[in-house]
């Protein structure tokens, strides 16, 4: 066995003096909290090595892998490149319809596979509700984050209502297995386009009650904007994908910069923070950039839905999946948290011989200690929330 | 038989069985109020609560009083065990304390002294050293942090409360809380916070610094009971409920019943200060002692009810703009308005 | 830019550092040897016509034969163009240098490769397991892996 | 702004943005709830809810595809071999049955509720129900077995196979040596090879 090399960051507690106007000298010392993994405010198993200096956060070390799944590891294992979805799935379990998109997209290129048109329709208004849905537990927890509880029941009821659609449409609330590769599971049931449209009509002035509620409101303005500002540069260094580095005014969507399916077709744009209460990427400008997204996904669910083209769901569903030996494929899609890379590399075999998924979640979190330094512990938890990790995919 | 009667006209005794009053109202008025947060919270959620003890769960607060008193009572190995036993008891204590002086009605006051104003800042302040010592007892680091914040936030918070009670002092020149009350009896336009019985020249240039007072009062009267959007020495979503992280059982529900009969204390004082105690608001229709008790609770109930309403609206302040908003907003207009109200009094 | 110009670019630049080039799979790719990763990825992040500033993926990999490798997914949010390299090594010399030096983001990346496949990254700041407790035995993303029998005195293969 | 237009900018606008989403909060406070009693009142599953999973046995020709597409492993199938003296019936498709199915557990506790075991089935056997409310205390009973047969049929059709392979094996023999006897008999014994020369 490999020896593990020395660890560096065993923390050196830093103790100083301070004068107190009696004359005293008082001793001072930083001090190491852990926050978490058992910490409401860390959406799920996180910890956080906080070393302190009052309320100061000094440093900030994550410790992630209490949620690992094993899911690179599982994926060899599988017996066909089908069974690999539900796991894909399991990754990002608030927005599971994507995961599975990505790992199906990936296959297919692999295996040179063109789905029908009505297939890439469903595709994205899928991948549309879902990132609403994923969007809307991000404002929601972030409330809660802030102090706020009235606002994540709010975007639960929203939520619902999308997890409704997704139910009728293919039987699962939360992990659909619903995106296969080559097509889906299910057609779109009958009802399924009124009631779309229906909850698209709902939910235009309840995106303006939450923004009245919480996004606009002086308190939680004071909580989050000028906190945690991560600059443009440091986000690209660390690859910040998604809501996380739109807020920090890089405008950059691979919907429209790399593009699959029929984004190219749609009208849409892609919402950039602006730094209109504070600083360009701060929390805010985070928080600001999901809630003018779902905006952006209505429009792009309506026009899916009106330009929906008839045809079959299951046309170019493949009997054996196998696709060529050494064929290697990195294919990279929007998911909710942004970049969301399947490297996927074939032996010949009906099993995968690598798959590294690259999750969004896994590696804007580790811009976090850049950010979080010289912040207080509530702005920590501010912070954290911003980034909106889920730990499923973290940890995979 | 004889024994109970001597045992009755002793008056020691009979001091003791009437300070049980307030603790019975206490529990009583902390079982409502904790039904009426909970529906409240849930309505304004689009939630029901509670609905299956008793109709619509009406007993869902007496079960929930039960199971934490049948609860183990946990106390964590490396405490400081004198003083992690004693805190919720100090805290208890000094929000009990206060009833004392709370004028309840015209005849029914735990103790008429003419420190009342003063002895209510006084005692309410009793309550940060048991979170303080919760907090250090604790031996948590979060409970430290949410000791310490409780500390900051309730000294600074006392100011703005001090100086609006000088300022209603100053109005109706008592320190005495069935004085003040007495001062403003007659109907709803007799009250402080319109003016008090003043002249109509004096009543109306008073009138919107007496609104103001009462505004401030009423704002650092939530963070002195550390409710939201001043919630930062429990803070659930940063410090995990702070400095009672730690306790369980009927310690926990020490502190619960002490937050809930601080929410009473408040309200009452921002009621007796500002709203005319137990006077009824219509002059002398169904005013009396015992429509006073009835007046003074309710009064303070909705108080209460307001405070519920912006806890489940509201996000959480930072501990800077907490200190923020008491340092360079409620103190400097609380001064401003002292200072004028001083003028327009000496006029 | 073309993967072929790429390529050319870096050929002329670094010659024996560029082992391979392969254009006939789906993304073409360039071996590079292991010790000049560094300064390799430095120019491609820094020269301007090719600004490859955003590491996408990094991942290693057992070949299952003895050969472990890191392949990194570069692109560029200037130029809107991707490239893949590559980078072997052998079992009995697991060493690569690090590019967390250059991004930010290759940090938890090459924690990660390291605790799955025990690719040792020279120059790393902070070498140490991220998924894995930290005093896991093996690496658990190798063909060969075996599971450890106990943990800590709990039963380890389910 | 002015540093003191700020100051009392900041105040009026934070108690504006308060009390609008006061405003909000008490809308709410009297519009109806969103939640249902639960165990009183049930949701209404749609037609295509995927819950806890059936096995029509009946119709199961235990061809174990259903068991390979489980991406976690939580369908056992054994299956014994039918002799062609048994009939086992007709599925509902009318497809013969060549199979017993003397064991078809779920480990329902493992179930991911996927839904991959319910395409490849030929027969249509195994399907996701409605059914949600099924926790166990004791999670043994979360394997269901959907096999139909007792102790005694198993051990019967496992015997009567045993028997009728070594009838076949018997017969085959039989067959084989015929063959030999045949072969010895019309082709002359093989000359061993000449020398090379």
């Amino acid at each position: 066995m490999l020896q593990p090399p020395t660890l560096p960051t065993d923390y050196t507690v830093k103790q100083g003096h301070i004068k107190t106007s009696t004359g005293k000298t008082i001793r001072t010392e930083e001090m190491i909290i852990n926050m978490g993994p058992q910490h409401p405010s860390t959406h799920g198993v996180l910890r956080l090595e906080i070393v302190v200096d009052g309320e100061i956060i000094v440093d900030c070390i994550p410790h992630i892998g209490y949620l690992h799944r094993c899911f690179e590891k599982h994926c060899e294992h599988m017996t066909n490149y089908q069974q690999v979805i539900p796991y894909a799935d399991r990754m990002d379990y608030c927005s599971a319809m994507t995961n599975e998109w990505a790992f199906a997209l990936a296959a297919e290129r692999l295996l040179k596979i063109e789905v029908p048109e009505r297939v890439e329709y469903i595709r994205v208004i899928m991948a549309e509700l879902q990132r609403i849905a994923s969007h809307l537990i991000a404002v929601g927890t972030y409330g809660i984050d802030s102090g706020a509880f009235t606002p994540f029941l709010y975007t639960f009821i929203d939520r619902e209502k999308i997890l409704d659609l997704f139910e009728m449409t293919c039987g699962a609330r939360l992990l659909y297995n619903y995106i296969w590769i080559g097509g889906l599971s299910h057609d779109l049931p009958p009802k399924f386009m009124e009631q779309a449209k229906d909850f698209i009509r709902y939910f235009r002035p309840r995106l303006k009650m939450l923004n009245d509620l919480l996004s606009y409101n002086e308190i939680f303005v004071k909580r989050t904007a000028n906190v945690g500002v991560l600059p443009k540069d440091v986000a690209i260094n660390y690859a910040v994908s998604g809501p996380q580095l739109r807020g920090s005014g890089v405008n950059w969507d691979l919907r429209r910069d790399d593009p699959y399916s029929i984004y190219h077709k749609l009208e849409w744009e892609p919402q950039v923070g602006k730094g209109e209460m504070g600083t360009v990427g701060d929390c805010w400008d985070r928080h600001i950039v999901r809630m003018h997204e779902m905006e952006q996904c209505l429009n792009i669910i309506e026009q899916a839905l009106a330009g929906l083209p008839e045809g079959n769901v299951k046309a170019a569903i493949p009997k054996r999946i196998r696709p060529e030996k050494d064929a290697e494929i990195y294919i990279r899609t929007e998911s909710s948290r942004g970049e969301l890379g399947f490297y996927i590399v074939s032996d010949g075999t009906a099993s995968p011989f690598r798959v590294k998924a690259r999750g969004p979640a896994f590696v804007n979190l580790s811009v976090l200690p850049e950010i979080a330094k010289g912040g207080m512990i509530a702005d920590l938890v501010l912070i954290a929330g911003s980034i909106d990790i889920v730990l499923g995919e973290v940890d995979r | 038989m004889e024994f109970i009667q001597t045992l009755l006209a002793n008056e020691l005794v009979v001091s003791i069985l009437l300070s049980l009053l307030p603790l019975i109202f206490i529990i009583a008025y902390a079982l409502v109020v904790l039904y009426t947060e909970m529906k409240v919270a849930a309505h304004i959620q689009d939630r029901v609560a509670y609905m299956r003890t008793g109709w619509h769960g009406l007993l869902q607060p007496i079960a929930d009083m039960l199971k934490l008193l049948q609860k183990e009572d946990i106390i964590p190995d490396k405490a400081d065990k004198l003083l992690f036993r004693l805190a919720p008891i100090i805290a208890f204590v000094g929000t009990y304390a206060a009833y004392a002086v709370l004028p309840f009605s015209s005849i029914y006051i735990g103790s008429n002294i003419n420190l009342g104003a003063f002895f209510l800042v006084a005692v309410g302040s009793l309550v940060v050293v048991g979170i303080l010592m919760a907090g250090w007892a604790s031996n948590n680091k979060w409970s430290l942090f949410g000791g310490v914040r409780s500390a900051a936030q309730m000294i600074s918070y006392e100011i703005p409360t001090a100086i609006a009670i000088i300022i209603v002092v100053m109005i109706t020149g008592s320190l005495n809380l069935q004085d003040v009350t007495k001062f403003q009896d007659g109907g709803i336009g007799n009250w402080v916070v319109f003016g008090g019985p003043l002249p109509w020249s004096q009543k109306l240039m008073l009138m919107p610094f007496t609104i103001i007072t009462f505004f401030i009062l009423f704002v650092s009267s939530i963070a002195e009971v550390n409710r939201t959007p001043f919630d930062l020495p429990e803070a659930e979503s940063e410090l995990v409920q702070g400095f009672n992280t730690e306790y369980s059982g009927m310690r926990f529900a020490m502190f619960y019943l002490s937050e809930y009969a601080n929410l009473f204390t408040v309200s009452a004082v921002g009621v007796a200060l500002f709203l005319g105690g137990w006077s009824s608001p219509f002059g002398t229709f169904m005013s009396g002692p015992v429509w006073g008790i009835f007046w003074f609770v309710a009064k303070s109930y909705v108080f209460v009810l307001i405070q519920i309403w912006v806890r489940w609206t509201l996000p959480r302040l930072r501990v800077d703009q907490l200190m923020y908003v008491s340092w360079k907003v409620l103190t400097p207009w609380l001064f401003a308005c002292l200072l004028s109200v001083g003028l327009i009094l000496v006029l | 830019m073309t993967a072929q110009e790429i390529f050319d670019i870096l050929k002329t630049k670094f010659g024996d550092a560029i082992i391979e080039t392969k254009f006939d799979t789906m993304q073409p790719w360039v071996r590079i040897a292991p010790n000049k990763t560094k300064e390799l990825c430095s120019f491609l992040r820094d020269d301007t016509a090719l600004q490859f500033d955003y590491l996408s993926c990094l991942s290693g990999m057992d070949y299952s034969n003895g050969t472990f490798g890191v392949v990194y997914h570069l692109a560029s949010i200037v130029h809107k163009h991707k490239i893949v390299l590559k980078t072997f090594c052998t079992k009995d010399n697991l060493h690569i240098q690090s590019v967390s030096a250059v991004w930010g983001t290759a940090n938890w990346h090459e924690r990660e490769a390291f605790d799955l496949y025990g690719i040792i990254f020279d120059e790393h700041p902070d070498l140490r397991r991220l998924l894995m407790p930290d005093d896991w035995e093996g690496h658990p993303l190798r063909k060969d892996y075996k599971v450890q029998e106990f943990y800590h005195g709990m039963k380890v293969p389910y | 702004m002015s540093a003191v237009g700020t100051y009392f900018y900041g105040i009026f606008h934070s108690l504006y943005t308060v009390v609008v989403g006061m405003k909000i909060t008490i809308e709410h406070l009297f519009t109806r709830s969103a939640t249902v009693q639960y165990p009183t009142v049930k949701m209404k599953i749609p037609e295509r809810a995927r819950n806890r999973l059936y096995v029509n046995i009946d119709d199961c020709i235990g061809c174990d595809q259903c068991s390979m597409a489980c991406p976690v492993d939580c369908i056992t199938i054994d299956t014994i071999k039918s002799t062609p003296d048994v009939d086992l019936g007709l599925t509902s498709k009318n497809t013969k049955k060549r199979l017993y199915v003397p064991r078809f557990d779920i480990d329902i506790a493992k179930c991911c509720y996927c839904g991959l075991c319910v395409w490849p089935c030929p027969t249509d056997c195994i399907v996701m129900t409605d059914v949600y409310e099924f926790s166990e205390f004791d999670r043994k009973n979360l394997i269901y077995s959907f096999s139909n047969m007792t102790v005694e049929e198993i051990t019967t059709a496992e015997e009567r196979l045993k028997k009728y392979d070594e009838e076949q094996a018997a017969k085959k023999a039989a067959i084989a040596a015929a063959e030999k006897a045949a072969a010895s008999i019309t082709q002359p014994p093989q000359k061993p090879e000449s020398p090379a020369s």
